[in-house]
């Protein structure tokens, strides 16, 4: 970052610090709006802020593939399985 | 008033695309904190996980205003700019976020001093057991019987109680959590926010890269930990301890799982023996008896 | 130039998917077979699943340089889906090869060999599987040895020198496999 | 303006007071300790509004200036000798990130065994961190000097921290009279704090991070190379408005004493440089040696061009180290013929290690060295050993 | 003697097992980690009799090794980076001890950024502490000299702890050929344990505690300096037997590669001298340039005299740095500048100041460095610039 | 079975006319150290009157052994000390002797580190709750409302607890001590030879010097802590705390003298005022009611 | 101290490392051994290990007035007032 | 020689007794009369009873020597039992003078000056005593500032503006009485 001519060892906040990261996946989580009851622990729990919740209708989550890691932390803790691991392809 | 999921805010402070690892315990917890506090905190960070989380310069993954330091000095660091925010009248909650090693080890100096001095800051110690960044070493909360690559036959010592020992710091605030536990957590640290004065929280975070299991499970194992008896969550404020909803029902002995079911789930501690394991459960005996008769 | 008459390898694979290690049993190889090598990972964060790579370098005399590897001869990638993300022919020198992990002749065109082998079928003839990995970087060694003409012999015997017992075992016999199944697209 | 009688820590501390410095973190260790003791007790009256943090360590004193100083407040430290070697890691931490931050540090030596006493060597081993260092002769330059580092740190040209040595005792604790500037005049030499950022909640800015470009790495390097060289004109600028505003001038990075004519000269840093000056009248009025003086006040950044202006004609140098790199020479002189032969300047120089391990030295035996060495040279046109060991006395 | 594929790391972790080492205390950091980790497994596997002391810094890594030599025993760490840096305090006083102790040091960038990449700041800003420091330029020769610098370190005419070091992954974690040797030569190479002095019950010697006379103290930094000295021979004899037992000789101080007729001289340490003789061949073979390298495999003591003999008539030196001192220039150019000087030897000089933070240098940035140097040189008799920063590359 | 003074042994390890200030406690608690151990002990020191006490070199005015060691490196060099001699086969006590400042403050990352290794050493703290050797400046363990020379209003702060912090580590043995009560303090440390692993003893020793009261009354004033309660003598094997002898009494409140008694005999607390005597008398009382909440 | 041509900094204890600390008193303690009941506590906490105990037979304890400093905790510690302070000459 | 030109003074005291705030009110002193001054501290570890030194340096023109006072003007002893225990003479000057605290003339003879003054006295009647210290060091320096000459005014108002209150006009005074009270053998 250069601040008045000075080369600082400054950063800044910017979404895919490191590339997209959806690549990493070897599984994908894939939800089902069907099963789902709005509790939010998916969303809750992402380790990596990639569930967004639509309140105000459509699918209640979206999942942004470009940087969901695959950790698979949001099938774990949905309690009605409307969330399940699938392998990349 | 309890905090309900729907009322969290929706701000983003780690950002898509970061460095952690899939399943990553830090970066949950850094999205609690920023769940709870938000645009309010500064953090100051020492080296380890969270140094490499945030990605390369010159972005970051990580949406809070960030100061890295040197390993052993980040409450001091934190100490100052919390006097010089002070000084200017200005709002911020500093943070020191730290992990287990930089908490326990070799920031455990400063750490006390700063606790002793009671400056007005929340520390934060990430604890995933280990020296995660430098690739599972082991630290003085690695706990007993486990795997690390400097305890290849595993960890001969006992797991260090450092929220006891802050506690023995008598300062106004001390408390355990889990990043199983996020509304707990995130109780936790507002009450922390508007205490003046050092306030210690100690976030049990396991790591499935260093604990070795499926990153699906980070949450489970963490479970596992409160409801085996391992982990205990309680706060303590102005000294007076109190258990926490979530550790109550395991008062009771009886509703606690098997410790044996929260280790085999962990790859670390597949050598464990029986010894070891009663071992282990004696602890777990003792630790609670302990904070026990300190809430009495 | 005395650091052209070296062969540099450029390794493309996943966090977890042992690209170093590849890289080491090469170098191993080349030891028992009367050359130097050098083996080199790239270290940062290695994150499960990110895409990392590793060097290598053989050749008949000590190497002494240690720069970077900017113009590889051979680029070996682990996963095919790897190319989508990176730039896997980045500085390949003209006339050299690239070997994929691939069941079919990938796409690829440009001044350079193109060679390919199932990696994954033969791991998975062999029950190379360890928590959801489909464990390709030992059996590649061994396409990678035909391509740069090391004898197989020298890639057995150094995996089972590595890893040892029965697994070992398997490992080799993958490697074999590989060496003989690779397939090149002149 | 108050003539007072001050010691040289006294000098430091009513200097950070006229900077109105904000935020105070130190731990004591002798002879830094009067420093800590005047400060808090300034903080406890009022006198001072700042901030006092008595941290547990010199490492965490430095973390908590640093700190403070990011969040946008001028902030200070001190130290010595061990207490400094402590804080090693924090200085390149706090240099590397550019943040401007003014420390005081009582020359003092090394163990073991212990000993109180002063000697370069503690300060010289932090020569590479990336700080200035300046060097003070007395009571009124250290009060001088800790002012002007206040405002050349803050230089937007500069953006380093900065160091004010004292020597141990002979400097910290002697008391002499200091003419204390007023407030008013202080408060027009120094402009509100300047600094390359500053934290603040809601400002989501990141330092220090990993590098995804290793050549951007070795450009904020090269950076801090670059402002120390501006640092050289900055350091120059101080100088003179704080002449204009008080009459005092110390000079640059050096201070020339008597060098007009002179042929032979004694390059000399900290508190013995008085001594220095009396060795250098005794040579010219006795025994009418061209005898001249280099005070190098500033080791950081060197002042490789002063010296070589100075010295270009020079017939004898005789550089006086106080500390020594075991296994090479005394650093003032390995960087003082470093800077003559890159300019081609070929005087003979020599190097004397003195007063290592607060060894005293009197004027007398200053002359007594330059006497002999110029009689070496005017002899043999050379010295006959680049390096000699100098106890001084009886 | 076994032929095995190694990198830096383990090859020190080797060395320790083969030296016999019985007191390891190490605190992880990249990219040391590894040598901690291995030796680790050796313990807890019997490979290595030792005790492992698991501490919880670098401060106390090197405060738990030197008690464990101060009680008699054979003791080893190993740190990098902000780990060298946070132990700087015990590195002053383990030398000033005159405790023999040998240490591997990766060496890495030092932050902010966070950088785990090479770069020498690290060990150069150790450079005054009293510790040998000897750069090596590849597995094998970290190998041999970690044995050699116990055999050094314990002699009696030496008396000082000695540091190893080894670049960041382009060493440490570059797996390459090493020939082991037999435990049964090491034995024959390493004498059992000498030391100045042993802390036993019942005898009470006492270590560090203030001098009564300030001179004695003086004379036992000079005696520090004059072990550095002795220490050259030291470090030749020691090459010779084991050049004797192993075939293998890598040099004393120096090492120089083509220079008997050459004419332009390349200087650096670390691992790109290896870079630096692909790059030499290249530019005589290619070129027909009679340019030499001198490796310098120690930093301390500093090899003077060896810089002196080969540079004598150079027509031109390009001294590599890979780290720089803020406010002067890189280490290793201004001690060889200054040596050159002091025995009147005037061939120009040009520092490169190049790979730090990590950044790459290939045997043909170097080529074209030297290309360009030789021109300038040729056309003027001199360089134009002292200093320059290089950062390679396309 | 009780130690008499008449068997303890006569030899000197504190010699006469060594640089120690008149009434000096640390070398009182020297000389018990001599008579406890006597030969078998070899003395880390860092940093601290004790530095100075020795006199100086080519002298020295203590019969030990004695590595003279950085202000915060004690525990660790002890450690590498003792593995030492546990390899050569040497029987020897490595005692780390360290001021409150060497041991709670600056060097306080390395005895819990020190602590949770378990390494078989003796950490004795000699606490005169200052830094003495440097001039008097408040130490973590200066206690709430003394005058030191950067506390001159008071210090602000209460007294870092030690002894327990130091028992949550759950080390093999830790007890208090005091200058006042020798033979507690010798029996002390010839148990805690007897124990392998890490072994932590706190010695409370009033310094005339710091503390503004007539070098005369060294023991006296060290007594009243105890009388008073402000000091309490105890130990702890394995975790089982007990109350020593020489405190029991004062399990009973209403033995314990008033606290002003011992506060007025010390020129430092001279400026306490009646409400910082009131948070001190209450703070006696938490401390003995953790403490017998912890031996219960 | 010299060993092998080194210069170490090494010391050996030695009586009176700080002179004749006898001279700093400007109290001395005096010994009245009729009032003395041999409790041996003087001995027992005097800092300096001046005062010797002669079990054989003699004055019971002997002060070492050479080195005693005069801070007078032998006299404060004496049951019997045995020892009394006095000002120096 | 220049360094000649200054008056150095030597403090004997004993530690508690206050032979630096000697030293640094002579300097005060000096500076209010219009001369420049340096006050040194021997610094060591200062113990109750124990002797110490300071030194002063006293000239007309800036002082520029830090190095050691070895060769006094003048010594100042302010507990005559010192002179049993150091050699309070050593490095005086020929031609110097001695002044010690002492009711009666000294029994020192040699190439210099002996003066005395009885400042216990002195202290005494002004009530200067402080747990058990007579302060004798305050008002010897009404003594010195007549052998040095330099006005008993300066010692007395920078006695008052260090002190302050009653009990800097009680020191101010004794410092008087001793200046009026010395006497000096040939
Ligand atoms: C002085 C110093 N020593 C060592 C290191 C190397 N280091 C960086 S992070 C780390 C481990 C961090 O462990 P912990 O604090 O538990 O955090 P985690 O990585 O587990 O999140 C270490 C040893 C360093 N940066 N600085
Ligand atoms: C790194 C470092 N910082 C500061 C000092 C200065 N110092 C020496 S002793 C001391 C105080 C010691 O206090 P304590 O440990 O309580 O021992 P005491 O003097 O009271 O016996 C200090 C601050 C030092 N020697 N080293
Ligand atoms: S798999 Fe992991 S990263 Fe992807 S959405 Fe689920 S929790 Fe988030
Ligand atoms: S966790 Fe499952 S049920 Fe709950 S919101 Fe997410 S998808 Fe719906
Ligand atoms: S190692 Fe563990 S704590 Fe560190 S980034 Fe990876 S998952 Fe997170
Ligand atoms: S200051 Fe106190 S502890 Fe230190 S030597 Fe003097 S009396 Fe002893
Ligand atoms: S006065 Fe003090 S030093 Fe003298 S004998 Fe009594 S206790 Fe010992
Ligand atoms: S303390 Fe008193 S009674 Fe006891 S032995 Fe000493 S002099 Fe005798
Ligand atoms: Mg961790
Ligand atoms: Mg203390």
């Amino acid at each position: 970052m250069l601040s008045e001519g000075h080369i600082l060892p400054l950063s800044k906040p910017v979404v895919g610090v490191s590339g997209r990261t959806g690549a990493w996946r070897i599984q994908r989580p894939v939800f089902d709006a069907s099963k789902c009851v709005k509790c939010r622990l998916c969303w809750l729990y992402c380790p990596d802020s990639v569930i967004d919740l639509n309140e105000a209708g459509g699918d209640f989550i979206s999942i942004d593939y470009d940087y969901c890691k695959g950790c698979g932390v949001c099938v774990s803790v949905c309690p009605t399985k409307a969330l399940l691991m699938k392998p990349e392809g | 008033m309890p905090i309900s999921i729907k009322d969290l805010p929706k701000e983003k402070y780690v950002l898509p695309g970061d460095t952690a690892c899939p399943g990553c315990p830090e970066n949950m917890g850094l999205r609690f904190v920023g769940m709870a506090l938000g645009g309010k905190v500064i953090l100051v960070i020492p080296a380890g996980c969270t140094s490499i989380i945030q990605g390369l310069a010159p972005g970051s993954g990580l949406n809070f205003p960030i100061l890295n330091v040197p390993f052993a000095s980040s409450d001091a660091v934190a100490a100052g700019l919390s006097a010089a925010k002070k000084i200017l009248g200005e709002d911020a909650v500093v943070v020191a976020w730290a992990g287990d090693g930089g908490t326990a080890d070799i920031g455990f100096a400063t750490l006390s001093g700063s606790a002793e001095r009671n400056d007005n800051i929340i520390h934060i110690c990430v604890d995933n057991e280990a020296y995660m960044n430098t690739g599972i070493q082991r630290s003085s909360q690695t706990p007993l019987g486990a795997w690390t690559t400097t305890t290849v036959g595993g960890k001969k010592e006992r797991k260090k109680d450092l929220p006891l020992i802050m506690l023995m710091h008598r300062i106004p605030y001390v408390a355990t959590a889990s990043v199983a536990y996020p509304i707990d957590f995130i109780e936790k640290l507002r009450k922390a926010s508007t205490i003046r004065g050092f306030k210690y929280i100690h976030l049990h975070s396991p790591c499935p890269v260093g604990w070795r299991f499926d990153p699906m499970y980070t949450v489970t194992v963490a479970k596992l930990a409160v409801e085996t008896g391992m982990w205990i969550l309680f706060e303590s404020e102005d000294s007076k301890v109190s258990i926490s909803p979530s550790s109550r029902p395991y008062l009771d002995k009886s509703k606690r799982k098997p410790v044996k079911e929260y280790l085999s789930m962990q790859g670390r501690f597949r050598n464990v023996t029986d010894e070891v394991l009663k071992e282990i459960e004696r602890q777990v005996d003792e630790n609670w008896s302990t904070l026990l008769k300190l809430a009495a | 130039m005395v650091y052209d008459e070296i062969t540099e390898i450029r390794f493309h694979g996943r966090g977890g998917q042992g690209a170093v290690t590849a890289a080491n049993i090469l170098v191993g190889a080349a030891l028992k077979a009367g050359f130097y090598g050098q083996a080199i990972p790239f270290f940062g964060a290695e994150r499960r699943g990110a895409p990392v790579v590793a060097y290598a370098r053989i050749s008949k005399l000590p190497i002494r340089t240690r720069s970077a590897v900017r113009t590889p001869s051979v680029v070996v990638v682990l996963d095919r889906r790897l190319s989508e993300l990176v730039d896997v022919l980045e500085g390949l020198k003209v006339g050299g090869t690239v070997l994929v992990n691939s069941p079919e002749a990938p796409d690829m065109r440009g001044a350079f060999r193109v060679c390919y082998v199932d990696a994954v079928k033969i791991a998975l003839r062999h029950n190379l599987v360890l928590s959801g990995w489909v464990l390709v970087n030992t059996p590649i060694t061994g396409a990678l040895a035909k391509i740069i003409e090391l004898p197989i012999e020298a890639v057995e015997e150094t995996i089972k020198e590595l890893i040892g017992g029965g697994l070992g075992e398997l490992n080799a016999a993958a490697a074999r496999e590989s060496f003989e199944g690779v397939r090149c697209v002149e | 303006m108050v003539l007072k009688t001050l010691t040289g820590n006294y000098a430091v501390a009513t200097a950070v007071k006229l900077a109105r410095v904000k935020v105070v973190a130190t731990y004591p260790i002798t002879p830094q300790t009067t420093i800590v003791e005047k400060l808090a007790e300034m903080v406890e009256t009022g006198e001072l509004d700042a901030e006092m943090i008595r941290v547990e360590s010199e490492y965490s004193a430095m973390a908590a200036v640093y700190g403070a100083a990011s969040g946008g407040v001028r902030a200070f430290t001190a130290t010595s000798s061990h207490g400094l070697l402590y804080m090693h890691e924090m200085l390149w931490w706090v240099a590397g990130s550019r943040m401007p931050l003014v420390m005081a540090v009582v020359t003092r030596s090394i163990g073991p065994p212990w000993n109180i006493w002063t000697d370069h060597s503690d300060i010289m081993g932090q020569r590479d961190a990336g700080w200035l260092i300046t060097f003070s002769e007395n009571s009124q330059e250290t009060l001088d000097e800790t002012l002007k580092l206040f405002r050349i740190t803050e230089d937007e040209r500069v953006y380093l921290p900065g160091i004010v040595t004292l020597d141990a005792f002979i400097m910290s604790h002697t008391s002499e009279p200091v003419d204390i500037p007023d407030q008013s005049l202080v408060d027009a030499f120094l402009p509100p704090r300047k600094q390359p950022y500053v934290f603040k909640a809601g400002d989501p800015i990141v330092m220090g991070n990993m590098p995804r470009d290793l050549k951007w790495n070795m450009m904020v390097r090269e950076d801090m190379c670059r402002a120390m060289e501006r640092a050289k004109r900055v350091i120059e600028e101080a100088d003179e408005l704080w002449g204009k505003l008080t009459g005092r001038k110390h000079g640059g990075l050096t201070d020339c004493y008597r060098c007009e004519d002179a042929k032979h000269f004694i390059v000399g840093m900290g508190a013995w440089t008085g001594d220095m000056r009396d060795a250098v009248d005794h040579l010219r009025d006795r025994f009418g040696l061209k005898v001249g003086l280099i005070k190098v006040r500033y080791f950081r950044p060197f002042p490789s061009e002063d010296l070589i202006k100075w010295l270009n004609n020079a017939m004898s140098v005789v550089v006086f180290d106080r500390s020594v790199s075991p296994g090479a020479e005394g650093p003032l002189y390995i960087e003082t013929v470093s800077s003559l032969a890159s300019s081609g300047v070929r005087s003979p120089v020599k190097n004397v290690l003195a007063g290592l391990a607060g060894v005293d030295l009197a004027p007398a035996d200053i002359s007594n060295v330059m006497l002999a060495s110029v009689e070496e040279v005017e002899e043999l046109g050379a010295f006959k050993q680049r390096v000699t060991w100098f106890y001084g006395g009886e």
